[in-house]
Parts: C-alpha cells; structure tokens; sequence
C-alpha cells in the first residue's frame, strides 16, 4: 500500500472495494480509480495503441491518453474510460483494455519489435500486392490489432435525459477563478450556471497546498461553492463538463447524473444533455501540463509532475517510492516540495534551464541545466541524467516526474473558427479572440499564478454581470501564497535513447513527425493525418502543442509559422446514447394514433407505419391463412357490400378568406374558385419546377372557406407551401389557413350499400342520387355534434366520407359499425384500400415520387391553359414534355396467374436484361379479387401508345421475369358507373 | 336521432387515470373541463377592428402577442401575428359557429377543440418539467403568468402558457397524446418528480 | 521511389531518411496548359488522368490551402454505385471500378475496402423503391442484393430487430461498396499526377480569371501571381458559386454544411457501411476502430465548415433507433464539410458558359465516392472538349430543359436533397 | 444558431425549416420559361451576407426573412415576410 497514513481529501470512513482485471483491491470514497490503483501500487494499466507498449499512468484529469479501461460489465460495459476521471465506488468492477491474453503479457506487442517498420504511414506504402487480399488478409489483422476497447454488443440499459438551460453567465470550470467568477457574479445578482467536470469543487486549490487568507485552498473553495448554493439564482451543476460552443452563444454540456453509481437507481438517467444560452460566459477551464520528449518517457512510472502532486496531495496515494522530476518549469519544483513535506524521497530535479531556482529545496540533488536522456526498467527503476557538463550519470527512481510547462485549456473556445495565438511569454497558445460573449480567465488565460487567477475571476465575472444590469461591489481579493511560474519552451532531448514519445496513446514520436516532415506532410494539418497525432481518445491534449514544436523545428520554421489547429466539439468524448435523450428505440419518434385506434385495436387490426401514423394494414378474422385472404375479403366487401376504412390520418387543411379560391387556383392546375359551395373536386398541385407535388380533393364549404386534403405524407409540406404562397408570394390576398387534421375523425364507408348504411345512421337526411349526387359535400350535425359528409370515392364504388371532431370519432366508428351490422359492414385497412386504388388506377405515394409530371399520371388534360398556377411554366420544358417519357399504364400478367412484383423493370420480350432495353417500371402491384389475378400500375415508356402490347416485367433481385400485357390504368368499372351509383 | 350531445374523450383521461391524487405535490397533473378551442386569425387589415369587436362581445384585452389573457369564460393565447387560440370554458361541441358569425368579416374561425389535447401542469416542478422539454426560457421573469409560446417538445409540436403562477397548460394535437405522456412520465422520474393526479 | 513491402524494408534498416516527399510542393510557374483550381480528390485525380489517359503534363493543380483540406479530408469515406438511374449507375460503376483498380494504379494503398454498403427498408414504398433501385442496377451489370428481415439480420445481428419505432424489413446490399481511406486518397493521387510532371501548388487561392479574346479565359490571378492557362477547369466541390461568381455566372447550387462524427476507437464491430431508411443515420468502422457516422446536413446555406447541435443530436437519435447497443460509445470527434447542394442532387461536369473555363461541381454529399470518375471524365472533357460518355446527363443545362437527375424526387430545394 | 422570430421571441434553429435565398422573385406569368428557369434553378449563393427565407414550423408558421451571414452564422436583423415584402 502506498496510502499515506494520513492528509488528502478522501474518506478514509467509508472504504471502497473494486476490483481490476480480475484482482480485489480497496480505496476510498474520494478516490478515482486511477488514484485507487496507485494507492495499491498497480503501476501498469494499458497498452498503447499501435505498439502495444505497456503503460502505465500518466496524467490525473481528462487529458489521459494511457490509462484506458473498461469500466463495468454486460451491458453497461463502458469501453475507454479514463481510470483517472472515474470516482471509485463500491463494487467498481473494470479490466485493461487492447490487450491479449492479459495487460502483463500482451503478443500483439510484438508490433512493437515490428516498429522500425510500422513507422507513420506505412501502411499507404504496402499491403497493395494483391489486391484481392486487402479485405481477405490485412484489412482484418489491422483492425482486430486496431480498436481499443470492445462494446458489449447489447442495447445501452440506461437512460439520457435532456434539459435546457439559460444564464446571463456561464462560468465553466470551478477552479479557483472560475469559483471568483461565479461568487461575483453571483452576489451581484446574476443569473449563473457554474460547471464543473467533478463533483468537487475547487480545481486545482484540491491539488496543490496553496492557502488562501491564510488556510488551505481547498477549504476556501468549499466555503465559496457553499455561499454559491445559498445563492437562487446560481445553479452549479457538478460532474458537467461543457463540450462545445455553437452559434449565438449555444453551448453542449453533458452532466454525469449516475456515472459514479454502480448503476443509475430507478427513473434516474446515466447522462444528462445541456443546451445552455448564455448571454456572457467565462472559460475558466484551467490548463494542462505538457509531456517533456525524450527517450524513454513513455515508460510506466514516468508520470506529469502535476499528477504526481495531485495523488499525494489529493488521494494521500503516493505513486513511487523514490520520485525524480524532471521539469522546464517553476511548478515542477514546487511539486519537489510537495513531496518533500509528504515526506517522499525525491532522487533529484533535473531542470534544464540555466539557473533557474524559484524556491530552495534543501536535501533535493539538484541537476540544473541537466536533461533527462534515458529511463529503464520494465517499471522505471532508473533514469539517465546528464548534467550541465555533460556528464552522465544513472539514477535510481521508480517515479519520474515531467513538468513541461501549462497549455491554457482553451479547446472549446477555438470552435467558432477563433484562432489561437502563441504566446511567448507562456510558451504556449492563447486565445486572444474568443467566441462572442465569452472571455477567459485563470490559466484558461494563460495567468497561472494563483493570484492573477482569482484575480481574473473577479473581475469578468463583475464585468460580466455589470453588463447583464447587475450592480454590485466587488467580493475582495483574498491573499494567496505565493506562486511562481516561470517556464521554458517545450522542451525536446535530442539523441537519447529509445523512442521519445509525442502522442501517447497513438504512439506517434520525434521521429514520425520527422519522416513526416520529410515526406512532404509539412502542413500540420497534413502532420495530423498521415501521423494521426492528436486524433486518440485523449484529442491531443498532451501532445498537439509538442507536436507543433517538433513540427517547426524539423521544418525549419518558428512555432508561428507551423500554423495551428481548431479544436472541434466535443472537447471530451460524449456517450452517443446523451445525445439521442429519450428518442431511441421505439421512442425514436412520437406516434399519431387516430382516434379511432383503440377500435381498430379490438377488432384485431395490424398496423403499419404511416409516417409516424399508425394505421390499420388490415383486420384479419379468425380462420383466415394469410393477409393475402384477408385483404382480398376486405376489397371485395367492398365492391360487393359496403367496407369501413379510417381516413383520418389525411392532411386536412381549411382555407378561408375572400382570396381563398383564388389561392387555390395558383396552387393546383386546375380551378376551384368556380367550384359551387358544398360540392368537391380533385385537384393536382405542382412544384414549381413543373413536377407533381401533391393530391387531394377540396370542398368548398362555403363562399369564402375551403377544406382541403392532402395524402398523409405530404400534409406537412402542403401546409409549410400554402404558407409560403399566402405570406410570400402573394401576401396581398386575405386568405386564412390552418391545419384541420387533428380536428377532424374521418372514415369512409364504401360500397354498393354504403347509402344505406348512412341511411341508418342518419335517417333525416336525403342521401339520393339527386340531392347529394357524386362530389357533393354537407355539413350537418349528429347526435348533437358537427358532422361532414363528402360523397367521395377512393374505391371507385358509391363511397362515402364522414367526419366529426375527433373526440367523437371514437363513437362515430362505433355507431357506423353497428347501424352496418345487417348489412355486415367490413372495417378495410390500407392494404385493401391500396388494392382498390390500383383497381382503379389512382396515383398514390409510389406514383407522386417526386419525379412525375401531371401529364406522367394522365391528368394532362387538367391542367388549365386559362390561368397561371406554380408549376405552370416550368412543367412546358422540354424534357418535361418528351413524348418518350414513361407515363402511367396499367399491366396484368398474361399467363393471369403470376405474380406481380413492385420495383421490377420493365423490358421488351426477347431481349438480354440490360440497361439499354429498360423502359420503365412497376410502380404498384396488388391481387385483385375483381380481375381474379394480380395486377399492376406501371411508368412506361410512350405507355399510353401500347396497350395491347406485351413487355416483361423483370425483378432480377428476385429472379422473376413475367410477361405483362400492357393495359388502361383504370382495371375496374373505367366508366364510372358504380361511383355514381 | 335527436340532438343528444355525446361526452367528448380526454386525450388525457386514460393516463391520469394511472396516478395518485394529491392536493399539493411538487409535480400535479390533470385534464382541464372540456372546452372549446378555436383557431382565429385576423381578416387581411382587419386585425383591429377585430380586437375591438372582441372587447365588445367577450369584454377580453386581446394582444397580438405571444400572451394568454382571459376575461369571464374566454380566454385567448397568440400563436402567431394576427392568430389566436380562442378558449372557451363549458361549450358545446358546435359551440365554433357562434364566435365565427359574430367575428365575420373580421376573422376566420377554425373550430380545434378536438385537435388539440390539453395538459395541465401544476406545482413547483412543473416549470422544470416543461424546460427539460421546451427549448424556452421558463424562469418566472422569462416566462411568468401570462405567457405563452407556440413550440416544440419531444419531437411534438405544443402550445403552452402559464395560466396562474406555477400552473401550466399545453396544447398538443391530439394524436400524440400517447407518446406525449410517455415523455412527460420519463421525464418526471429522471428529474426526481413523481406526477400526481389532482384530487 | 516505388512503395512496396521491400522499399519499407530497406528503409527501416537506415532509419527511414532516404524517403522524398510524396508529391513536390511546386511554386507556380507562368503558364500552362491547363491550370486546375482546387487541390482536393476531384482536382487531383483530373491532373492524373490528364497525364496518364491523355499525355497532358503541363498541368498545375492551384490549391488555396494544403492539398485535401476540403470535403476530401471532412467525409465519412464510403464508396458505392448503388443509384438508381440511368444519368447516374454508368458514372458510378466507372467510379467503382477505377477504386478496385486504384491502388496498383497509384502504387499507393488507399485502403479501399469493400466491405458491403446496406441500405435499411422500414416499409414496403421503401422495399419497392430500393427494389426498383436494385433492378436498375442489375441492368447496367451492378451487384446488388435484395435482404429480407432474417438476411439483414445474419450480416448485422446487432441492429434493432425488436424494439424499433421502424422496424427493419430488410435491405439492398451492395457487396462491393465499402470504403476508402480518404486522406490517402489525395496523397496517393497527388504523388502519382506529381511524378508525372503535374505541379501542385499550395497555398495558392484564386482571386480572378485572366481574359483572353471574345472574353475566352486565360489564366487565373492568384495569391501567389498571375498564372495563364489555355484551360481553366474548377473542381472546388463547396466553394463553386464563389468561383463562378469570379468568372461571372450563377450555378443551381447552394453550399451546405454537412456534418460527420466519429467515435473513440472499438474493437471491430460494423462490417461494412450500414444505412437507416427511416431516419437520418449511416454507420461504418473505419480500420482504426472508430465508428464513422453522420446524417443530414444542418440545412441552411453555410461556408462556415460547422454545424449546430440540432443535428448531432438527430443524426445520434438515428443511431440509437437501430443500434442501441452505440449508446456507451463516445462521440470523439466532429466536422463539418461545405457541400455544393445542387438543385437535383446530381453533379455538373460540363463546359461552363464562359469559353475556356470548365466546370466540375454540384457533388452534394456524394463527392468522395466519385472521386476516380469524376477526374477521368473531366480530363477526358478538358483534353477532348466532349463530354465522356458515362457522364453525359451530368450537364449543366439539363435545368433549363428540364432533364434533372433527381435520385430522391426533392426538386430544386437542394437541402432535400 | 439562435433566431430571433419577431414573434415567439429568441428561438433554437431546429423549430425552422430552411428554404433559401429570399431575393429571387416568382417572374410574371408571361415572363418565360428562362426566366422562370433562372428564378427556380439560379443562385448567388455568396459567402457572406444573405437574405433567407425561414419558416417557424414548428412555432408562429410565419415565414421569415433572415438577414444572415454564411461565413459565420450571425444573423443581423429578422422580419416577417410579410412585413418585408411590404
């Protein structure tokens, strides 16, 4: 164990067991499991990407590129996860990852003795001969050596809520200046939302021995973030980490409800989605320390020196028993200090600035001026100094700490396009024009002292409330202990010994970045590419500003001139499941019932998805075979009785005002404003492009009010171009409109019989050939509620449509079925309606395509030469025109007896199956139990020239090849006499 | 058949049915009395003379503004420049005709009190519940009693608007009732809400 | 030098210092023959061909940027042919044929990878439409497949088969679609036009056309000076319209931001690219283990190379809808690509209506896929002043007369498309 | 992207639906088929300052005639269509 006995700020009261790859180990509440696993002396815990190389821990934050395991099991196995953000809790089970059979002993790492060869972009160079063995051969050994973490394979158990939100300042990041920020803010009355990734406030005051006014950071941090809770209008929302800016002051953030749960208890979500509109917000994200490159320091137990710090100081978890630091920055003696009153031995601080000494550390071998240039041990157990005069020694030390200066955590602030700079005072890049409305602060800033920090918190988080109208006075500046941070370039050792690592986790080193240079790759955008630095789990954020450094020097150029990168969204990766919420699975999308649906359901309906509607496919009766039998009885019920069919699902549209028919003559190619009230007439409307948009039929109810429908898919989009055609095109004319669908339960009732069983529904009314003939429309009332009644027919019989409000539908579909009774009225789904429509050859969905012409589908004769209407001109083109066009036939197998397939091509008999013979296709197939065979709607080539000819319908998926005779859409009574009836 | 007014079905009733009652829990839900609910937009030009007519007849302050006001058993919500839905407490099914003769000429009239079914939403958790759902600022100063938005929530189109402080309503068309409730029902318990009926 | 397996090998034993620069990073000379403006697939691919089909050398590729840092470098790498009409199947299936023959064409492994493209069916309007889809194919001698529910089930038994909104009734599989390493690409096209004598030229943004005769375009002005040209071809997928504007017309296409995603890297898991039919969702696995997916595009017009979160988050619903298994998987990286949306979602490689200049544009979000075609049709168009006959619909006043190849039936709203 | 609908208020972009550029205008009846072409085809499409139209779908209905940058998404100035076309 190497727990100190005591200090740190876990609970050592409440005890954790967890176990990892197998082994049982304890900690505390507190810990994270990376700290956990340092406490018991595991120091190796991944392999990296490419090489396999064993690694150990090498950062205690977000930026970890090594320490990659797999949290939980089954389900809710978590590949990927960073031991060092995970919050050990009890049970905690995770294993190693990219390993095989085990993290010790891993074969894939002979990739690793395999690396003079699998340098930076190898890959493009080999593999090529031949080519047949790309997928059978080397594709799949590199992506089974590829990957990191594996998913479980079953649905994600848990859920994700969303939740919205709105401040005048966002302050993210709860360190010290984000703290100073919100308490300003705060107090002068602003409306705040404070983020912070942990679930402890404080930042790096819970890291670091810093006092402020005379006590322990971490207990100031405590007393604001208390005083911050008290406050109404501030909202800290704990373990959130914002993930991107988007525009007009958007930002994502993902709050991590139950991640430090063993599971989410009942109803909560794992993951909550933010969107958050912030008038003003502060990026005090903090900054991350950099790796110092040189050979060898990729090697389990070599370690950041602010991770070291923070396990000591934090979780009292001691990572090494001999710590050497090697550091370019004044944090990295402060760190030698750390330890020293933690009472760890420090071998030595390397520091390879000449004569820097920010503070005195007694009984610290100093090597000033030295470099790091070797590490060895499986586990370091040593490392290679040379001193200033070049003498070089060998050190015992199972830890080696780097310090290689502070990189501003700026990332979330570049994604608007916001460049960043570099700074020669931090060595590193700022920001120095961030997204509108948000300014930074602290180390975001590239201020690191904790003074200025604070400092910097107060005052934007004052101006930014001063600006939202909150006066107030300053909180005042508390005093810290002093804090230096002085640094040096990122720091390169040339010529030592083994591979000097830049990307970590993608094992990219000095000398890719060289080849790649050398090869032409010179741009870093081309750098990223070809190396993929930058592109692992960890995003770059311990090795992008390394590789600009290394990138310049190779290319001859200063750091300015190496050019930079914009950071994208996510600044962290976000579980896929927060961003889908509540819409996945079945909750993908709402579902429409109709009112209706409860009926349907008891008479045993399927249904079938109709966009989001759920309509009645068919209703099968007991004894029935098939769906074939049972939709053949429901058509003919129909052409024999009378059938019950829910239309309600229709976009129904009411117009109104004094223009109303006039819109509706420059909306279709034919003319209402000369339709008589209470009489319908169907109409096509065109794009403007001269291609048919939509059908339907349209009542006029009344001189100055029209109802109108559209097929259920396009009810959305007729409404948004009604709306376009009276607010833009033609807003000078006083017309009303607003969708009905939802108001109105509609349902026709079709048949030879239908008369008479709305006879018995409604025995008042005079439903005669003469006085309510085909295409006339009333409005009356039953049982005290509206109802309309259009003599309408979809079926081609004598049919019906009633509507009533949809509250009533319910009763009415009720009523209609028992006033059928005698008359065994059928309830018909979609599927025999389809049957009837193609019986009689009505376009529907796979005929309106989006790439037909009025003309395709044989209403060329309606459309108007007398008037303009959207579509009117563009329609006259000449390829709309082309007499060589497939247009709208109908066909039936000539045998009589095969089947029809929708989607097969059509083809002349005896030619080969090739394009060059392809004449158009089978748009819609049903059985007719009128014609006794299958029958079919078709686009064809000059179709309406052939009737009478033979062609084939192929469906070479399929394997089907069956002469047709070609035919008149219309299969069923084509005079229209049973309509009329 | 005589004119025997049928009950109209609550969207909602069914899933109300499924909850506790309670006087006072952070999160109360229940179906408002059957009402009328109408759609009225403003004649071309004639948007004043109908806010005039409408004072006269209704005695209601009408705002072509996104706002819930109501006077006696009216009530409007602007959903749009020049439209309004028009509440009525207690009406008959037919009850639009009457409104739409008295505003001819001024308005059209669209009768929707089946189209929509209505939510009401009440208690302290009730605000937080809708912003999980809405992308609007529900903060009592962004969104207090009288306001209304026409918006979007779940994927469901909604019309909503505080009534009386801390109580709600939300319009949405009724086929969505269903998976409107299912949301609201996920969404209360990852939030910590448990809904309640009103007693 | 030539990339093989024993050229790696020797240069591991001298540490890899002998290799060159895989293309010359070329300063732009005076004149030349031909001067194509963008260095992305398209314009590079056109410089090889023109070389290797058509002995034309004295080419340069004038790219305002680094070679690939437009929609070559921000696309979800899948290679298909599996449209629908006949403009479009022949252009495609060339474009398909020169990937399986790339790499050995290039000596240089771009990864093409034909792992099987599968397009979900939720219904049957979707069954028929693919069905037809299919057929067509099959007739101009493409593969495809026709699944049912148990058949989409065996190549993907992760999907959602019991719990979904819209439940999957099958697929159209094409075995020979997959993906391509996208980056490589450009380098492999780059490397192989530049040893033939093509110059590319970074850094080199056009700010204008050079005037010739009668208005006949002459050259280009650029940031790096005056370059002429006997022909002047534009293949700046994105950035069409600003470029057309330079010369003086107006095209059918409005740039578009399209977003894609990819997550952290997972053990192999997707066998080839897997498209939902009742949402906006496309999934594949790229070589490195990171799922690489995306949806629709944002919808409004944009050069701003990102997008909102409306979509991620629609394009995640998407995923989440037929593979809820991908819920603990983390979203690692986003991008996003400005789109030529064209106004029937079908491209242009055709004369321009300035005399000199020659145009290859409108690619939507099918650029990538295109790449092979695209640049052998257009250096046979620019060498031979005629359209290539698998890329004869591909004009640009099919609109005015009313010839649109539109695969989705949209119209001229090209965010529909 | 945030718009500011002259009506609702301050919106999220995803209760709009995108068409386009606002400043073609639907040509005259007898105008032609060119100039139809032109009208329904032909865009500026520039990287810069765009007139747009936008539906609230899923709010007020009204078109909008957004004034909007493309290179960076900042929208300078919302009206009613209806308005503007006054």
């Amino acid at each position: 164990m190497s727990r100190l006995a005591a200090g740190g700020l876990i609970d050592r009261s409440q005890p954790l067991r967890f176990r990892f790859d197998g082994r049982d180990y304890g900690g505390f509440a507190g810990d994270t499991l990376a700290s956990a696993l340092i406490a018991n002396d595991v120091r190796l815990v991944g392999r990296s990407f490419k090489y396999h190389r064993p690694r150990g821990l090498l950062t205690a934050g977000a930026e970890e590129p090594n320490a990659l395991v797999t949290l939980r099991a089954g389900a809710r196995a978590e590949p990927n996860s960073r031991a060092t953000t995970i919050e050990l809790y009890d049970g905690l089970e995770a294993k190693s990852q990219n390993r095989w059979p085990s993290l010790g002993f891993d074969l894939m790492a002979v990739n690793g003795l395999m690396s003079p060869l699998f340098v930076a972009g190898f890959y493009y160079k080999t593999f090529m001969w031949p080519a047949a063995l790309w997928e059978k051969l080397y594709e799949p050994l590199i992506r089974r050596a590829a990957g990191l973490g594996a998913l479980s394979g079953a649905p994600d158990p848990d859920h994700y809520d969303k939740a919205h939100g709105f401040c005048d300042l966002l302050v993210i990041g709860a360190g010290p200046a984000g703290l100073a920020a919100a308490l300003a803010a705060g107090r002068a009355g602003a409306r705040v939302f404070l983020l912070e990734q942990e679930n402890e406030l404080g930042g790096r005051l819970l890291s670091e021995r810093h006092e402020i006014d005379g006590r322990p950071g971490h207990l100031w941090a405590r007393e604001v973030a208390d005083e911050l809770s008290a406050l109404p209008e501030v909202t800290i929302l704990r373990r959130t980490t914002a993930f991107g800016v988007y525009d007009d002051r958007s930002y994502g953030a993902i709050e991590r409800v139950a991640d430090h749960l063993a599971e989410p208890l009942p109803g909560q979500p794992r993951q909550r989605l933010w969107k958050i509109v912030a008038k003003r917000t502060i990026l005090a994200a903090g900054a991350i320390e950099r790796p110092i490159l040189f050979g060898g320091n990729d090697r389990p137990g070599v370690m950041m020196a602010s991770a070291v710090q923070s396990y000591v100081n934090r979780f009292a978890a001691v990572p090494g028993r001999r710590i050497a630091l090697f550091t370019t920055s004044d944090s990295g003696w402060q760190v030698a200090a750390d330890l020293r009153a933690a009472g760890v031995e420090v071998a030595a601080l390397i520091d390879p600035r000449e004569g820097a000494a920010p503070m005195a550390l007694p009984d610290v071998p100093l090597f000033a001026g030295g470099t790091v240039t070797s590490t060895h041990g499986r586990i370091l157990r040593s490392i290679g100094v040379r001193a200033a005069g070049g003498r070089v020694t060998r050190i015992a030390a199972d830890v080696l700490a780097m310090a290689g200066g502070w990189n501003p955590a700026m990332g979330i602030g570049c994604n608007l396009g916001s460049r960043p700079i570099w700074s020669e005072a931090i060595h590193s890049f700022v920001l120095k024009a961030p997204p509108p409305g948000m300014a930074l602060a602290g180390a975001a800033a590239g201020r690191f002292s904790l003074a200025e920090t604070i400092g910097d918190g107060l005052r934007e988080g004052m101006a930014a409330a001063a600006d939202m109208g909150h006066e107030g006075h300053a909180p005042p500046m508390p005093r810290t202990s002093d804090d230096k941070a002085g640094v040096a370039a990122p720091w390169h050792v040339p010529g030592g010994r083994g591979k000097a690592f830049v990307d970590f986790q993608h094992d990219v080193t000095d000398s890719d970045i060289a080849l790649s240079v050398r090869e032409g790759f010179r741009s870093v955008e081309h750098l990223k590419r070809y190396t993929t630095l930058g592109m692992a789990t960890d995003q770059g954020k311990t090795s992008q500003v390394n590789a600009h450094a290394l990138l310049a020097m190779y290319s001859g150029k200063a750091i300015v001139e190496a050019g930079t990168v914009l950071s994208r969204p996510p600044y962290l990766p976000v579980a896929i499941g927060a961003f889908a919420g509540h819409h996945r699975d079945a909750d993908f999308r709402p579902v429409r019932l109709t009112a209706g649906h409860g009926w349907a359901v008891e008479q045993g309906a399927r249904f079938v998805d109709a966009g989001q509607w759920k309509r009645a496919q068919w209703f099968a009766r007991p004894g029935e075979t098939g769906w074939l039998e049972t939709v053949s009885r429901e058509a003919r019920a129909v052409r024999s009785g009378v059938g019950l069919c829910d239309v309600s699902t229709l976009g129904k549209i009411e117009l109104s005002g004094a223009d109303a028919g006039v819109l509706l003559d420059r909306l279709y190619i034919n003319n209402f404003s000369t339709l008589k009230v209470g009489r319908a007439r169907y109409g096509v409307m065109l794009r403007e492009d001269g291609i048919v948009m939509d059908d339907g039929t349209t009542t006029r109810l009344a001189e100055d009010r029209y109802f109108l429908t559209t097929t259920t898919a396009n009810a959305a989009r007729v409404m948004q171009h009604i709306d376009y055609c009276r607010q833009i095109l033609w807003p000078e004319l006083d017309v009303q409109a607003v969708s009905v669908t939802e108001q109105w339960a509609q349902y026709a009732v079709a048949g030879p019989l239908s008369r008479r069983l709305l006879q018995y529904l409604l025995p008042d009314l005079d439903l005669s050939n003469e006085a309510f003939p085909f295409m006339a429309a009333a409005e009356t009332r039953w049982r005290g509620v509206p109802m309309r009644i259009f003599r309408l027919s979809f079926s081609g019989e004598l049919a019906y449509e009633l509507g009533v409000p949809a509250a009533y539908g319910d009763a009415l579909v009720r009523a209609l079925m028992e006033a059928g009774r005698p008359l065994d009225a059928t309830p018909y789904g979609t599927e025999a309606l389809g049957v009837l429509r193609i019986e009689k050859g009505h376009a529907a969905g796979n005929e309106l395509n989006g790439q037909t012409t009025a003309a395709d589908l044989g209403f060329g004769g309606m459309m108007s030469t007398k008037k303009d209407y959207i579509g009117r001109v563009m329609a006259a083109r000449p390829g709309l025109t082309d007499p060589d066009r497939p247009v709208l036939i109908g066909i039936r197998p000539v045998d009589r007896v095969s089947r029809l397939a929708g989607g097969a091509h059509l083809l002349p008999t005896g030619v080969p199956d090739i394009a060059a013979h392809d004449e158009g296709h089978v748009t819609s197939v049903a059985f007719s139990p009128m014609m006794d065979g299958w029958i079919g709607l078709a686009l064809l080539r000059r179709g309406r020239e052939r009737i009478g000819e033979h062609v084939r319908a192929v469906d070479l998926l399929r394997g089907t090849d069956v002469e047709v005779e070609i035919c008149s859409p219309v299969f069923v009574d084509p005079e229209g006499v049973r309509l009329r009836g | 058949m005589a004119d025997l007014f049928l009950p109209a079905e609550g969207a909602f009733a069914p899933f109300l049915e499924t909850l506790s009652p309670s006087g006072n829990g952070r999160l109360v839900l229940s179906e408002p009395p059957a009402r009328g609910i109408a759609t009225v937009m403003a004649r071309a030009g004639q948007g004043a003379a109908l806010a005039t007519r409408m004072k006269a007849l209704y005695g209601i302050d009408v705002e072509d503004a996104a706002r819930f006001v109501t006077a006696g058993d009216v009530a409007l919500v602007g959903t749009g420049p020049g439209a309004w839905l028009m509440l009525r407490e207690g009406a008959a099914p037919d009850w639009a005709a009457q409104p739409a003769g008295e505003l001819d000429g001024l308005a059209s009239v669209f009768d929707q009190s089946s189209g929509y079914a209505v939510l009401r939403l009440g208690g302290a958790g009730a605000a937080t519940l809708l912003s999980r759902g809405a992308f609007i600022d529900m903060h009592p100063r962004a969104f207090p009693v009288g306001a209304a938005a026409v918006t979007v929530m779940s994927h469901i189109g909604a019309i909503l608007w505080q009534r009386e402080a801390a109580v709600y309503e939300v319009a949405i068309f009724r086929s969505y009732a269903a998976s409107f409730w299912h949301w609201i029902a996920a969404t209360a318990a990852a939030n910590g809400l448990t809904p309640m009926r009103s007693a | 030098m030539r990339y093989s397996i024993f050229s790696l090998a020797r240069q591991a034993l001298s540490g890899h210092r002998g290799w060159r620069p895989a293309w010359r990073d070329a300063a732009p000379r005076d004149a030349y023959d031909v001067v194509i403006v963008g260095g992305g697939g398209h314009g590079l691919a056109t410089a090889h061909y023109l070389a290797r089909n058509h002995g034309i050398t004295n080419v340069a590729v004038i790219e305002k940027g680094w070679i690939g840092g437009g929609n070559a470098g921000r696309n979800t790498t899948i290679i298909r042919s599996n449209y629908g009409l006949p403009g479009n199947i022949p252009f495609y299936e060339w474009s398909m044929k020169l990937w399986e023959g790339l790499e050995q064409d290039l000596n240089y492994n771009a990864m093409v990878s034909q792992r099987g493209v599968l397009n979900l069916y939720h219904s049957d309007a979707q069954r028929d439409a693919y069905v037809r889809r299919g057929n067509a194919m099959r007739l101009h001698g493409v593969d495809a497949e026709l699944l049912d529910r148990e058949g989409v089930r065996r190549i993907a038994p992760f999907l959602n088969f019991d719990n979904a909104r819209f439940p999957i009734q099958g697929g159209l599989l094409q075995p020979r679609g997959g993906t391509a390493r996208h980056d490589a690409v450009v380098w492999g096209y780059a490397r192989a036009a530049s040893a033939r004598g093509v110059d590319i030229v970074q850094n080199a943004e056009v700010t204008g056309f050079l005037r010739g005769p009668g208005g006949r375009i002459a050259g280009v002005e650029t940031s790096r000076g005056t370059i002429r040209a006997n022909k002047v071809a534009v293949a700046v997928a994105g950035n069409s319209s600003r470029v057309a504007a330079m010369a003086g017309f107006r095209l059918p296409i409005e740039s578009h931001v399209l977003q894609a995603f990819v997550s952290e890297a997972l053990k192999p898991l997707i066998p080839g690219v897997i498209t939902f039919g009742a949402g906006h969702f496309y999934v594949s696995q790229s070589d490195k283990g990171g799922l690489v997916f995306g949806g629709d595009i944002d919808g409004y017009n944009s050069y701003a190379q990102r997008g909102n979160l409306p979509v991620v988050e629609d394009v995640c619903e998407g995923g989440m809808a037929i593979m809820p298994m991908i819920g603990r998987a983390r979203l690692l990286r986003s991008w996003g690509g400005i789109m030529d949306m064209s106004m029937d979602g079908s491209p242009i490689i055709d004369h321009a209506p300035v005399p000199g200049l020659y145009l290859n544009a409108g690619w939507c979000y099918g650029g990538f896929k295109a790449t092979p075609a695209s640049g052998w049709c257009f250096a046979h168009l620019i060498a031979r002043d005629e359209p290539h006959p698998v890329a004869t619909d591909f004009r640009l006043d099919r609109f005015a007369a009313g010839r649109m190849v539109d695969e989705k039936g949209q119209g001229a709203q090209p965010n529909l498309h | 992207m945030r718009v500011k609908c002259p009506y609702c208020g301050d919106r999220d972009v995803h209760e709009f639906v995108y068409r386009g550029d606002a400043a073609p205008v639907r040509p005259a009846a007898d105008a032609g088929e060119a100039a139809f072409a032109d009208y329904v085809y032909l865009r500026d499409n520039p990287a810069g300052p765009i007139a747009e139209h936008w539906y609230h779908a899923q709010g007020c209905r009204n078109w909008l005639v957004v004034e909007r940058d493309t290179r960076s998404h900042a929208i300078a100035a919302v009206r009613l269509a209806r308005e503007a076309a006054r």
